[in-house]
Order: structure tokens, then C-alpha cells, then sequence
């Protein structure tokens, strides 16, 4: 099985990290893995996206043109790849920033995750990509919640280990969405 | 009512793609006003660097040619020799000018090739993330000096114009700021001496100016201006370094 | 009296205006412009003409007329 | 083994340094800063030397001063960078000083922009500087192969006493994978040529590549030539996936081979006989290997990020005994697994499905 | 017409100055100083500007400046020079310059010696800056035509806006033969896209190569191919003799043309079947007709100063129709008369004698 | 009978290559001297440059690397950051140093790099046959200035000392002439001060030597020395520039 | 008809200019030609020597190797080449400089021109290669004498024509010697 | 009373020890070494031994004794 994902908003929501996170949760599980960065055309600001790939054998291109995931942070980011996501494929967005209702792709599971105001709940407006990606785990079970989180260790820098438990938090109340 | 401060027309009205609050911006302004005053917008060439203001020619509405990462000067050299009537300059960071560049911008100063090079010094490599450049203040952190600037190893920081004003080519060299609106105005005046001089027909002149990178300083915009005044101003002196004869330039 | 115009799709939101207008009549607004950044507006009067704002502003957003 | 994930050019960084690797001079350019910016935090951390150039120029002539001196150098930069060092190069080559050249190529011709690109590939392997010289060139294919061959790479260069480039590409360079990193390892090799002080010598060790004299050049250029024969017959590699039974083989490296190999696979599944045949060296080419799968009756279709120069190396390799087709694309531009996947399907042998 | 001998390095420079050529920028290095010492002497009386640059590179780069602007301009160099043009040249090529560059090859690789070489082919031919471009490169066989090429080097330059390479040697350069001067004339193509100043126009001149956006990059590579492929199929040039009775043909450029026509005139005295194929275009090379040639049944036998680099191309072009030998001479050294007299003989057909 | 003079122990016996009166020479044995009483042969790597002393390798008895045209201070730093603890010297020419390899001087010097640079201004590239250097006098005709070097279109020559004494890395620089023995004499003091620096450890060091070249000069040498004596010193001031601390250096 | 020639000597003995006088000669006889210089491997002094042809056809190789003319105006030259002088081929060589009498290749004519006294007759004594180069005109008939000294005017520098008189005075004495 | 030796295959005939000798006791020789150089030798008496020659010949041709 491959499974390949997308996550993509605006510079500074943290986009690049969950897809990190998903790319060594599933190294933990034995995976094969890729993580690839994408940033716009502008140099500073504006958009970015990663792909990350997750395999059972050794990943081919770590490009990814049609995911079968995808975490959109932002209006444009869910324009641009939509269209794109494979049948069966699962999307979760940022409703906090995307309010009209997307028109529904074929086939694909659309799930809205009001990613600031449950940040905010949590108590800190900075974790909405990590219920986010804790709502796409849910759904899509590519990677299991356990190794997300043991790889946040690996990933956040140590100066950054402190809010370890907060990033849990957020994961799993993003989880906790999909189980409803 | 009248209008006291306007868009100056040299200037497109594309949006940078500068950070926020990054004072390559300021400076862009000032030589286009510079460009306005001196009623040369028409004969201009501009030479765009390798660094963040790589897109200067997206911002000047004048000629602009692209220049290789540190060569400005050899290319405004072959411009202005084909156009000796034009008025040629070029824009260049720090990494650009004083690095990789510092051949050939000690040789069209001291040739007092006629050309005006705006020389913008923010002790960084922007456009690249935040490297070490030659004007990097010692114990200053970047991601190429991460334990800070340790003069015992790679040396002390580069004083452009005290360097240049050496040489017998330049006919006008100055370090300003633009840390606040009263060194912006001076600033403005400096850039605009420097193009007056190549009007008249005179050599070499540039003119540094200390710059802000809140980006890759990682500071706000304010915090990074009270950088440049605590902490570069002391460091590079502002003044003028060399004035071979004042010139008024207008020909508008 | 004097007033500013403030060419707010160009506004980065930096806050220099802000910080060096004499008077302390600029502020960021609660909006966001179409770059995604909070813009500056004027909060108060009393504006001088003096042109600080407009001097510092490295995008050129603001024009003066006095 | 543990595996950590890091991106490609922080996994060659680390790797060089297990490999022994103490030294490095480069100047900043994008897409490799991760090279430099890594080495400038870790060379110090085990008694090595990070030093920021004034340019690739000083950077490839700091290098050819310290290889000289039997350091453990190594240098990294991307496509115009690369350019710059061509002199420099040349003189490494020339005077046969052990070093590792890193390029993360980007898109060109000129200024270019960021986005990966196969386009230096005749630079590297056919030689940008001046004169007859080779590089063994090796171009990884994951992250792993960063590391590992970043270590084969020092000790081939000392082992010839020749420059050693790796060629890797944007792509390559930022994205993350999982790689087991080996054990440190010192240096231990002997240099009895190196400059170090004559130490008690009776004959001063000297570095260059001067031959005032006509018939001196020649006798450097056959010693020269003599070893890159040997090269070429030990240092060849490469890996095939299913070539044994593919009517049509896919050649491709680098970032290429990776989305001709998601392609590879779904033509697989499709019943399709398509191989993928991977040079590793790009100097020493495996010319014979592929001879030898022309002589085979297989058919070729080459795959890079670029207008067509592996395809030169690739039909002077089957010289006419095989099809050889194309499909480039051009600087800027990665091509996606479907246009691939396309490209292969109407590449394939009329009933060519098995 | 007068005939006036010259040395091939200074018929070069007054063939520059009568095709209208204004602008020289160079570095001295042995053996082309003749073409700067001859420029500034010549250039200041017909009211153009000589200036020696501090280095090859800012050389290169003011031809980039002064070519943008417009001029009519030359640079000269010699093998090391040129690999430090390198960056310079991508970019000019990438922006679409045009300017002419000649290189007075010597022997590498490094600092190597003074003698001729034709070890820089593949440097101008495939390109030894990064990126996918190409110049056009031509290979004067004798004074006249270094007078001829330059001359039509500036016109081709300013018609496709591509630089042109003049790839001559050592011997070409200071050997001295009858030359006849066409007249002067003044340079009269418009250039639209030149920075000259906005002079009234609505949109800036702007001279670049760079796309940051990945598919800008793509639309210049595509724009910049597609001019290739126009060169490649208008401007190839060669010269024949004897090809058409011949069994043998031997295929040479520059120096080692004029060797190998000596020892093939000998041959043809003793009744051998011996031709001459010389390309004068070796970028876009004369793959057409060496094919008909080799579909003909030719042999070939490639003879050059290096360790094999034009032996590729033309295995390339006649890709197994035919069998190609080759006879190299290292750096440093310039195939006698005999030595290519005896290599022929040895590989003519046998009972190809006549 | 006492030899007070004799053949310096770093020389090798070959004979050079320079033309007849070349002071190459001179400074080459003013070199060796000062290696020999420091006792410091056998750590001693030298770097040639391509000028006409290209060849130095061959005359000096240490180890020695051949540096591409203008790049020896690079290649010196890679040397001396494999070795801290040897003496590294590179020897180079007006063209070498001051046109070409500007940059790396500059970044050798200003990063104040641990070691000694011996410049050779003799105003001409002798090697390549005369051609005009950056030091090349106003009015000096050259091949490449043939009407005499005109500062209007080509600018002026280059002061390297008073260049580089801008900078806060070097820790000596010098300039010497060789016209007479008593000159000698002090540009043999100035060299060994340069690598007495090196040896305590201190930063970059460099002697400039005003020097001749009778060939491309068209004069007999002992013209040559006068027109040192009488047109270069003029223009070149000798002098200390810099001067951080003096050494004995004596580690024999 | 091909001639190949040699001119050899010390640096500043003027062989440069006799094998440019030879060239250009043929030259103004209608014929093609070329002049190749070849310096020693020390750059400064040492020998020198340069490779004329000329024919009634296009030049192939300027190089010469085995000439069927050779002037030699000192020692080592005269070693160096008259081995590879082609049978029926002529040597000069300057007897003032080489005082032993060389061993006589097969074939070849072998003709010593005492030239720094011939010269120091004329009345200077930098005019030896003159002498030299009119005695090989005078035997091998390659080029006629008045077109070589039609030649004069062409390779020497506008400021020395003062000197073409004396040139060819010495150019005649050395002609001269051959009819004898 | 001092001396000097001359290394006469070194010497290149340059002059320029016989311009400094402050004896003027040196010349050059009839005869030339195998560089072709015509060399230098004392023509006369009176060596000081000040080393003036040694110091300024450029190929390290002399040594002096005292
Ligand atoms: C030959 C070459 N080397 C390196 C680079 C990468 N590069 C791009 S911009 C830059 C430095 C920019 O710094 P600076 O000149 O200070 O300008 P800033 O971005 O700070 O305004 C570098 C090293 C390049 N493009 N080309
Ligand atoms: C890259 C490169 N450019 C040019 C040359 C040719 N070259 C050799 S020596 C030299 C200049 C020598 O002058 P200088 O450095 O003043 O030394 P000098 O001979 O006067 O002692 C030049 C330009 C070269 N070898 N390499
Ligand atoms: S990186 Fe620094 S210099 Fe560049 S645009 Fe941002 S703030 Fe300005
Ligand atoms: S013009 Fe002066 S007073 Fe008015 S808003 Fe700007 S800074 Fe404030
Ligand atoms: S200075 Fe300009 S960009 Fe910054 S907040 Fe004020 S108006 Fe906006
Ligand atoms: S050319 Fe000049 S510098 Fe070179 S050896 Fe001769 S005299 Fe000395
Ligand atoms: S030592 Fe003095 S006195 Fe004696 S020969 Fe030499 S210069 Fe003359
Ligand atoms: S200075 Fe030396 S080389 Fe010159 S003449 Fe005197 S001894 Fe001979
Ligand atoms: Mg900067
Ligand atoms: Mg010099």
C-alpha cells in the first residue's frame, strides 16, 4: 500500500510540520517514507505545501500529484489540489479560514475542522494544524495517533519539547472529531 | 491642498515581494526620486543584483539588465561604455557587492568608471536565509556563524567606503541610514548627490546605506531600525568619505 | 491641516508609519487587505503634513497633502 | 540499524562527516544552504573547519589548497556556483588532488531558478573546464545513497588521487527520507605527496599542473589518461529493476529515476515489461552493461530533467544494436508519474503486453 | 583583392574591427594576447573602446553588459580564462546576448602549458556552464577564414541573439599566412531589445535569465530550443575534399585539419583514397552529412589534439553505419605529418590502395 | 676569513629562469633568508603564482603548491587550515594580487588569515609580456595601454598596502623597494618581521615589493632600478602600514 | 611544388624575421604561404626558431619536421635539425658561431656563412641573418631576391625603413657568396 | 682585507653588481658562460667586503668573505 498526501495553507500555519510529523509517524511504524517541500513563487510569505508518501516498499517519486489525502489550511490551498485528490481520497479543512461549503469532488470524503477555535479551546491559537492533522489521522488511519505523537519528539526542536503535551492535546481532540 | 509627498514615477506600481517592513523598499524609493528630480528617467539603466532585490527591474520603470551574483559593476561597466550619455547604476547587497563581488567593485572605482552603485548593507544574506556576510557585526548570529561572528577565525567585518575611499577613481562616496525619517532624508539627498555627479560627467560614485533584514535578524520591523542605530551605526560610521566637487546635476 | 492617503492593498502592516507619526494617530486595522496583511489606517486627527509615515513607509503606501 | 529522517543534503552534510570529511569551504546559494549552514554548526563540534568563502571561486581554490595538504575536503554548491568553479576544477584535475565537489543543480541556463533540473549533466561528466580530465561522478538516487556515497566519494578521491563530484539535484537535496547513519570514521589514509612542511624530506612535495613543456603536458595527460582507464573499468555502477524481463528499459538518475520508478510500478501492476535501468556513475558510464542489454534486443527510453544529454551516453553506449527514445523535460519543470506513465506506454513494443 | 600577411590572432582582430566590432573587454593570458594588444592599438582610432577587465569573469561580464546595451562586442581568451567565462557565458546565453567569444586554446587541464590543444571541443560544444544552452561554435581552418567566421560571428550573434564561440588554438593564433581584408563596415542591426535607456518607449528593456517560477524557466528553455533546433538546421558549415572517391575519410578541425590535409595530399600522390571532412560549424555540428557519408560505406578515422572528444559526435552522426577509428594526441603535443600519414595508411581498407 | 655572505639554505641550486637583472631574484633570496633564520624550512609551504614567478617551486627548497592565476591567498588559507601550525607563504605578482585575485586578497587579509603574502609590484604583467597591471603608472605605455595609460578612460593605480590598511585583520603591511643594497637590506628586515608575525601567531602579513622588469620595461636593469627609484617610489610610498606588535619570532 | 623551410638560432639573432621575409616573399610571388614561430621551453631567451612554407597549393600542417631548407645561426639549432633535412635539401649555417665543420647529412648541401663577419663588413652587426638568408636565397632559389627585398618594406616596422638599404646590401653580399 | 667568489655559470651579466661595487672592482668578462651570458669577475683589488654586490645580484651569484 501507498498511501500519498498532501498538506498545504499559508506560510506560517505549520504546514510543513504536520506533514513531518505524518512522514515519521510512519517511519516509526516500519514505513518507508518521503517528506517533500513546495513553496510559491514568491520567495517570502505566501503559500507552501509538502508531500509526503507512505509505503510499504521504497517510494518512487516523493512528488505528490494526485494524493489521496489532503490537509488544506487555506481557501487557495483547497482550490488548487481538490480537483486532484483520488477517488476514496479524504480531505480536511481549514474551516476556521474557508467558510462557504466547497462543492463536494466525486468520491471523496470532505471533512471540516474549525481548526481555530478548537486551537483556541485547547488554549493556544497556535495548534490548529495539529487538530487538523489529528482529524485526517482519524479519518484516514494512515499513520496510528501513538507514533504522531512519539514523533514529536523527534521532530519539534528541544528547545520547542515544552509544549510536547499541548501538540497531544490538539491531536487528539482533532481525533476526536472523527470518532462523533 | 497639495500634494507634499507622492508616488515618485520611477517607481511601477508592482508590489514588492519584500518582507514587511524591510527598508530595501525606502531605498528603492529614494533612487527613484533621485531618478525623478534629476528629470532621468528616460536614459537610466538600472543593474538589478543576485540577492532580494533580484526583482529590482519588476519595481524601476527603467532599462534594467540582470546581473550575474556580484558582477554589477563589470556589467554597468559594458552598458555605460556603449552608452556613455546614459546614466547607469547599480543596486547591490552586501553578500553581492562585498563578497563575491569585491573585484570588480574595487576596479570600477578605482577605473572611476561613471557609474552610481547603490550599496546596501544589511549585514546579511537575505535572499539566501541569513548567511554570514562580509559586513556580519562580530558575535552576530546567522545560520552560516551559528555560535556568532568569531573574528578569530573568519575575521573582521568589511568597511566598504573607508576601503574604497583609497582609491583615487571615486568622485563621491557616503555611508547613511535609514533608521528614521531624518537619516531617510539624508539618505535621499546622498543618492541624489551620487546620480548628480555622473550627470556631470564625473566618476565613480556610491553610496552605502545601512539596511534593516528583520527577517533573517528575526526582529520586528521596528526592533530591527534601533538594530541599525544601536548597533551598525556605531560599527560603520555614516558620513561622507569622498566629495570631489559638489555638483547640482539638474539637467530636468 | 494635513492629511494622508493610505494605499491599503499595498500596506504590509509593518507598523513603521506607526511607530514614528508624531502624533500617534496611525494603527493597524482589524481587517486583513487581499496580500493577507492588517493594514494601517489613521485612528485619530491631527495630522501635521510632517511626512514621517510616508518617509519611512518602505512600500510606499502613503501620499501627503498639506 | 536506527533511522533518523533528514533531508538529502543534511544526510550527505552528516555523512561526509562521518566519512572523515574536517574540512569544508563553500559560499551560499540555493538549493544546497542546508550543506553549509549544517557544517557550520557540526565541523566545529568535532575539531573540523567550516569557512565561508568569499565566492565559489575562493571556495574550489580553498579546497585545492586543502586537499593539497592531504585534508579531507569538501566543497558544495549549485549550477551557477558550479560554473564559477570550472578553473578551479580543472587544476584539482590536473594536479590530482583528492576532494569532493558537491552540485545541487538547479534550473538554468543563467540565473535560472530554484527548481531541480538534470541540465549540468555534460558539465559534470564531459568536463566545464579546460583540458582532458574526468570526474568520477556519482549521482545518488534517495537519501541514503546521499549518505553512503558521500562516503564511497572521499575514499575514491584519495584512492585516485582525483576530484569526485556528486551530482544531486534540488529536489534530491530538500527532500526528507528515512536514512541509517554508519558509525564515525577517522581518516587514516597515508599522503606521502602531500604539502605539509618538508618534515625532514629531502625533496619538497609539489602541487601542479604545469607543463611548460610540450612533451611534459603529454606525459601528465597519459598518466592521466591511464587512470582514468582504470577508473573506468573498476568504479562503474548502477542498479536494474527488472530489466531481465522488460521489453522496453527506462534509463534515468536522480530525482528522474525516482518518478520512473512510480510509474515503472503502476505498469507493472498493469502486466506491463518495463524495466529501470539506474546509472549510479554517470563517469565511469555503465556503457558496457547497457551494451550488453542492447545486445539483448531490448529497447530504451531515456528519462531526464533536461533537453537530452544522458541520452548521448546512452546511445553511444548501444550504438545503433538498440532503439533509443527520449522524453526531457525541459529546466524547471519535474515531469509527474502519469507523463511518464504515458510516455513508457506509447514507448512500449507493439504487443509488448505481457 | 591585396593579400597582407598576418598572424591568425591579429587577422582575427582587424576582421573583428571591419565587421563593425567597437567594444573589446579581456584579461590577458598567453597565447591571444596578440587580439588585445592589437585591439588597443586599432580600436581608440575608429572610435570604439578597448579595456582590459581585472579577470576573465568581469570580462565576460562586461560583454554581457555591453552586448545588452547593444554593441557590437568581442572578448578573447585562452583555455583556464575561458573555464572562468563559464557562469558568464550560461547567463548571456540564457538572456540571449548576442556577443562573440574567441577561445586561443592551449593545453590543459589546469595551468597546463602553452602549446595548442583541441581538449576544450566538448567545453564549447556541450556547454561547460550549466543549463541546456548552446553556442554557436566555429572553427577556423586558416587566417582567411578567422577574418571570414569573425565576421560572420557578429552577424549570426545579433541575428539568433545567441553568443558565438570562435574555437581556435595555439598554432592558428600565432601562425602567419596571407590574408585578404574585406572593407570596413559599421554595424547597422536593430536592436530593439537593447537597454539603451527608455528613450520614449512605453515598457522597460529588460535583460534576464532568470524564472523563479518554475514555469517561466520552462517557456525561456523552450524559446531557447527551439532557436537551436533553427540554428542547428540554417547554419551548419563544413568543407569537403575528396570525400566523394574516397574509402577512407578522415575527420578533423583547425590545426589538426591542416595536418591531416598534408598527410592526405602525400597519400593521394601514392594513390591512396583518402578524404578530408572538416567541420567549420562544430555546434550545430554536420551530423547530416557525415551520415550520407557513412550510408555511403565510408570509414572514418577522427584525428584531434585531445583524449577523444569530437570522436564522439561524429560516432553519434554516423551512430554504426560505419566504423569510426581515432588518432589522439595528448596536450602539449601536435601530430607530425607522418604520424598521421602512417595512421591513415594503417587504417585504409585493405586493397584500398587505388 | 668569516663568510659573511652566503647562498641562502631555502634556495635550491637551480638556476632561474628570469631575464637578466630581474629583481625577482633579489626577493626570492630575501625569502629563503628570512626562512632560514627562523628556522622554519621544514614547515614551511610555499604557493606560486602564474606570473614569472610561476617557476618558484622549482627554486625554493620547501614544499610548494601552484595556485591558478590570482587565487594563491585562497589556496594559502586552505593549506594553513589543514596545518595551523606551518608557515605559509604565497608569492605573487601586481597582476596576480592586485587584478585578478583582488577578492581573495582582500578576504585573506580582512579575515586575517594566519599567513604571509610576498607582492611582487614590478607595474606590468611580466610573464604574459607587458601588459598593463592595476600598479601600472599614469602615462606608463604598456602593450594593452600603448599610448600610455590614460586615467581618464582606464583609472588609476592601485595602492595595495593603503588598501588593505583599512582592514582590521592584517597584522603587518609593508611596503620595501629592492633598487639599492641599502633597500635591500630593509626589504629583507620587512620580510623576516612578516614571517616572524606568522610564526607568533599573529594575522595576515604582507611585504609589497617594489620591484623591476627590465624586459617589459625596455630598459638595461640598472635603468630599471633607477626608474624604481625615481618614477615608483614616488608614486608608491615605502613605509609600514601596519604594524599590530612586534615579534622576534626567533623559534631556531 | 612545396617548400619547407627552417630558420633556427638564439633569441634576438633575427631568425624570426628571415622566415618572415621568406614568407611574405613568396607571398608577393603569388604563392600560398605560412610562418609558424616556435620558442624554446624557457620563456625568456634560449632558442628559437620558425617554419616557413611555401607552395603552389593550399598549406596544410605549418609545422615543419622535415625541411628541405634549414638556416641555422647557432650550434644546438644546427644539432636539432639538419637530421631531419630531406635529401637534396640545402642547410646555412652560420660559420662565425660554429667553428667545428659539422658532419655532412647525405644529400644534403651544406653551405657556412661566416655572418657576423660578413655583417661587421656591411658595417653592422646585426645584419648577419641577412647575409644568411641571401645565401639560402642564392642556393635553393625559393624566392627571388628582389621579392624578398620588396618584402623588407612590409615586415620591418615603418621606423626602422631607415634600415632597408643596409638590409639589402646585406642581403646581396650574402647572394652573393652562392655564385662564387 | 675581504673577498667574494663568483659562481660564474650562474652569473647573467645583468651589471648591477658593478654598478654598486663601491670599489668599482668588478667588470664583466671577455668570455661567455654556457648560458651565453658574459660574466662578471674582479678586475681589480681593494674588496671591503660590504657585500653590496651579493646583495643585489638577482641570482645569488656572489659570497663574501671577511
Ligand atoms: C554565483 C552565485 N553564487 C551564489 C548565489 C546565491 N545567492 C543569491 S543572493 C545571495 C546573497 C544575497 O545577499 P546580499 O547580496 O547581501 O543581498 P540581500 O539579499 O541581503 O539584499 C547569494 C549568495 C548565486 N545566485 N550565484
Ligand atoms: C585565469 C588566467 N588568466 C590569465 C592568465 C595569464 N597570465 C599568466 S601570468 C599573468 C600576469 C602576470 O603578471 P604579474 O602577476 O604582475 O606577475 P609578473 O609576471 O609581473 O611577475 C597572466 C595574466 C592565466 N594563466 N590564467
Ligand atoms: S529577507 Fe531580509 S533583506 Fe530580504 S526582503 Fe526579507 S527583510 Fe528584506
Ligand atoms: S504626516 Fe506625520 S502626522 Fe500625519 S500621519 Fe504621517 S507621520 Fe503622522
Ligand atoms: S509603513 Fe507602510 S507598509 Fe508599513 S504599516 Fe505603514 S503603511 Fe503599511
Ligand atoms: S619579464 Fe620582467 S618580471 Fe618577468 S623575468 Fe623578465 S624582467 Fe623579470
Ligand atoms: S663586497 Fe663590496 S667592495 Fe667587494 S666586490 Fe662586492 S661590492 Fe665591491
Ligand atoms: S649582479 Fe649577479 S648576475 Fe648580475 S652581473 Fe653581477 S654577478 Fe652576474
Ligand atoms: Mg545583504
Ligand atoms: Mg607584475
Amino acid at each position: 500500500m501507498t498511501h500519498e498526501m498532501v498538506c498545504a495553507g499559508f506560510g506560517g500555519q505549520g504546514v510543513m510540520l504536520i506533514g513531518q510529523l505524518l512522514a515519521y509517524g510512519g517511519m516509526l511504524e516500519g514505513k518507508e517514507v518521503t517528506w517533500f517541500p513546495s513553496y510559491g513563487p514568491e520567495m517570502r510569505g505566501g503559500t507552501a505545501n509538502c508531500s509526503v508518501v507512505i509505503s510499504d516498499q521504497p517510494v518512487g517519486s516523493p512528488i505528490v500529484a494526485e494524493p489521496d489525502g489532503l490537509i488544506a489550511m487555506n481557501g487557495p490551498s483547497l482550490m488548487r489540489f481538490k480537483g486532484v485528490v483520488k477517488p476514496g481520497g479524504v480531505i480536511v479543512y481549514n474551516a476556521s479560514l474557508i467558510e462557504e461549503l466547497p462543492e463536494q469532488p466525486a468520491g471523496v470524503r470532505l471533512f471540516a475542522v474549525a481548526t481555530n477555535e478548537l486551537a483556541q479551546e485547547i488554549g493556544n491559537d497556535k495548534v490548529g494544524n495539529m487538530v487538523a492533522l489529528g482529524a485526517f489521522l482519524g479519518l484516514s488511519k494512515v499513520v496510528g495517533l501513538a507514533s504522531v505523537e512519539a514523533a514529536l519528539e523527534k521532530v519539534l526542536p528541544e528547545r520547542r519539547h515544552h509544549l510536547i503535551p499541548l501538540n497531544i492535546s490538539a491531536l487528539r481532540r482533532g481525533w476526536a472529531l472523527t470518532e462523533g | 491642498m497639495k500634494k507634499v509627498f507622492a508616488y515618485p514615477r520611477a517607481l511601477t506600481k508592482k508590489r514588492t515581494h519584500y518582507c514587511p517592513g524591510c527598508t530595501h523598499g525606502i531605498i528603492h524609493r529614494l533612487v527613484a526620486e533621485a531618478i525623478d528630480d534629476l528629470g532621468i528617467q528616460e536614459r537610466t539603466i538600472g543593474i538589478a543584483p543576485v540577492g532580494c532585490a533580484v526583482l529590482a527591474y519588476e519595481y524601476f520603470d527603467v532599462d534594467f539588465q540582470e546581473a550575474a551574483h556580484g558582477r554589477a559593476p563589470a556589467v554597468a561597466t559594458g552598458i555605460k561604455r556603449v552608452h556613455p550619455e546614459s546614466i547607469v547604476f547599480s543596486y547591490q547587497g552586501d553578500g553581492d557587492l562585498a563578497s563575491i563581488g569585491m573585484a570588480e567593485i574595487i576596479h570600477a572605482a578605482t577605473r572611476g568608471e561613471k557609474i552610481t552603485v547603490i550599496f546596501v548593507n544589511n549585514t546579511v544574506y537575505g535572499m539566501t536565509g541569513g548567511q554570514m556576510a562580509p559586513t556580519t557585526l562580530p558575535g552576530q548570529k546567522t545560520t552560516t556563524s551559528p555560535y556568532g561572528r568569531d573574528t578569530a577565525t573568519v575575521g573582521y567585518p568589511i568597511r566598504v567606503c573607508e576601503l574604497l575611499s583609497t582609491l583615487d577613481g571615486p568622485s563621491y562616496l557616503a555611508r547613511v541610514s535609514v533608521h528614521d525619517p531624518a537619516h531617510i532624508k539624508k539618505a535621499g539627498q546622498a543618492i541624489r548627490q551620487a546620480f548628480a555627479m555622473q550627470v556631470a560627467g564625473k566618476g565613480f560614485s556610491l553610496v552605502e546605506v545601512l539596511s534593516s533584514c528583520p527577517t533573517n535578524w528575526g526582529m520586528t520591523p521596528t526592533q530591527a531600525l534601533t538594530q541599525v542605530k544601536e548597533k551598525l551605526i556605531p560599527y560603520y560610521p555614516l558620513g561622507v568619505f569622498r566629495m570631489t566637487e559638489e555638483v547640482a546635476g539638474d539637467d530636468a | 491641516m494635513a492629511r494622508i492617503t493610505i494605499d491599503q492593498e499595498r500596506c504590509k502592516g509593518c507598523e513603521l508609519c506607526i511607530t514614528v507619526c508624531p502624533k500617534k494617530i496611525l494603527g493597524l486595522a482589524e481587517e486583513i487587505n487581499n496580500q493577507g496583511y492588517h493594514f494601517v489606517e489613521t485612528k485619530g486627527t491631527g495630522c501635521i503634513g510632517c511626512a514621517f509615515c510616508a518617509l519611512i513607509c518602505p512600500d510606499v503606501v502613503i501620499e501627503v497633502y498639506k | 540499524m536506527e533511522r533518523v529522517m533528514m533531508k538529502g543534503n543534511e544526510a550527505l552534510a552528516e555523512g561526509a562527516i562521518r566519512a572523515g570529511c574536517r574540512y569544508f569551504f563553500g559560499y551560499p546559494i540555493t538549493p544546497q544552504n542546508e550543506i553549509p549552514e549544517y557544517m557550520a554548526r557540526r565541523l566545529p563540534e568535532v575539531g573540523g573547519v567550516f569557512l565561508q568563502a568569499e565566492s565559489e571561486v575562493s571556495a574550489i581554490n580553498m579546497v585545492y589548497g586543502a586537499g593539497g595538504a592531504g585534508g579531507r575536503v569538501l566543497t558544495s554548491s549549485s549550477s551557477p556556483g558550479i560554473s564559477l568553479k570550472q578553473e578551479g576544477i580543472s587544476y584539482i584535475a590536473g594536479a590530482q588532488v583528492p576532494c569532493v565537489i558537491v552540485n545541487v543543480a538547479r534550473g538554468g541556463p543563467g540565473l535560472g531558478g530554484l527548481n531541480p533540473s538534470q541540465s549540468d549533466y555534460f558539465q559534470a561528466t564531459k568536463g566545464g573546464g579546460h583540458g582532458d580530465y574526468r570526474l568520477l561522478v556519482y549521482a545518488p538516487g534517495n537519501a541514503q545513497e546521499m549518505v553512503d556515497l558521500i562516503g564511497l566519494a572521499f575514499d575514491k578521491a584519495e584512492e585516485y588521487r582525483n576530484p569526485v563530484m556528486i551530482l544531486s539535484d534540488a529536489i534530491m537535496g530538500q527532500m526528507m527520507e528515512p536514512v541509517a547513519l554508519p558509525a564515525m570514521r577517522t581518516e587514516t589514509t597515508e599522503k606521502p605527496w602531500a604539502t605539509t612542511g618538508k618534515q625532514g624530506r629531502s625533496k619538497p612535495n609539489i602541487i601542479n599542473s604545469l607543463g611548460l613543456v610540450g612533451e611534459d603536458l603529454e606525459r601528465i595527460n597519459i598518466e592521466l589518461q591511464a587512470k582514468y582507464a582504470r577508473l573506468a573499468a573498476a568504479e562503474v555502477r548502477y542498479e536494474t529493476d527488472g530489466t531481465g524481463e522488460a521489453d522496453l528499459i527506462v534509463v534515468a538518475y536522480g530525482t528522474s529515476s525516482r518518478v520512473v520508478r512510480s510509474a515503472i510500478n503502476r505498469l507493472r501492476q498493469e502486466g506491463k515489461k518495463v524495466g529501470l535501468f539506474r546509472p549510479i556513475t554517470l563517469w565511469p558510464f555503465p556503457k558496457e552493461a547497457l551494451a550488453s542489454l542492447a545486445a539483448e534486443g531490448k529497447r530504451f527510453l531515456v528519462v531526464e530533467m533536461s533537453a537530452g544529454q544522458l541520452v548521448e551516453d546512452v546511445i553511444l553506449a548501444v550504438n545503433d544494436r538498440a532503439k533509443v527514445s527520449f522524453f526531457g523535460k525541459l529546466n524547471g519543470t519535474v515531469p509527474t508519474v502519469r507523463e511518464v506513465y504515458d510516455r513508457i506506454l506509447s514507448s512500449l513494443p507493439e504487443g509488448g503486453e505481457g
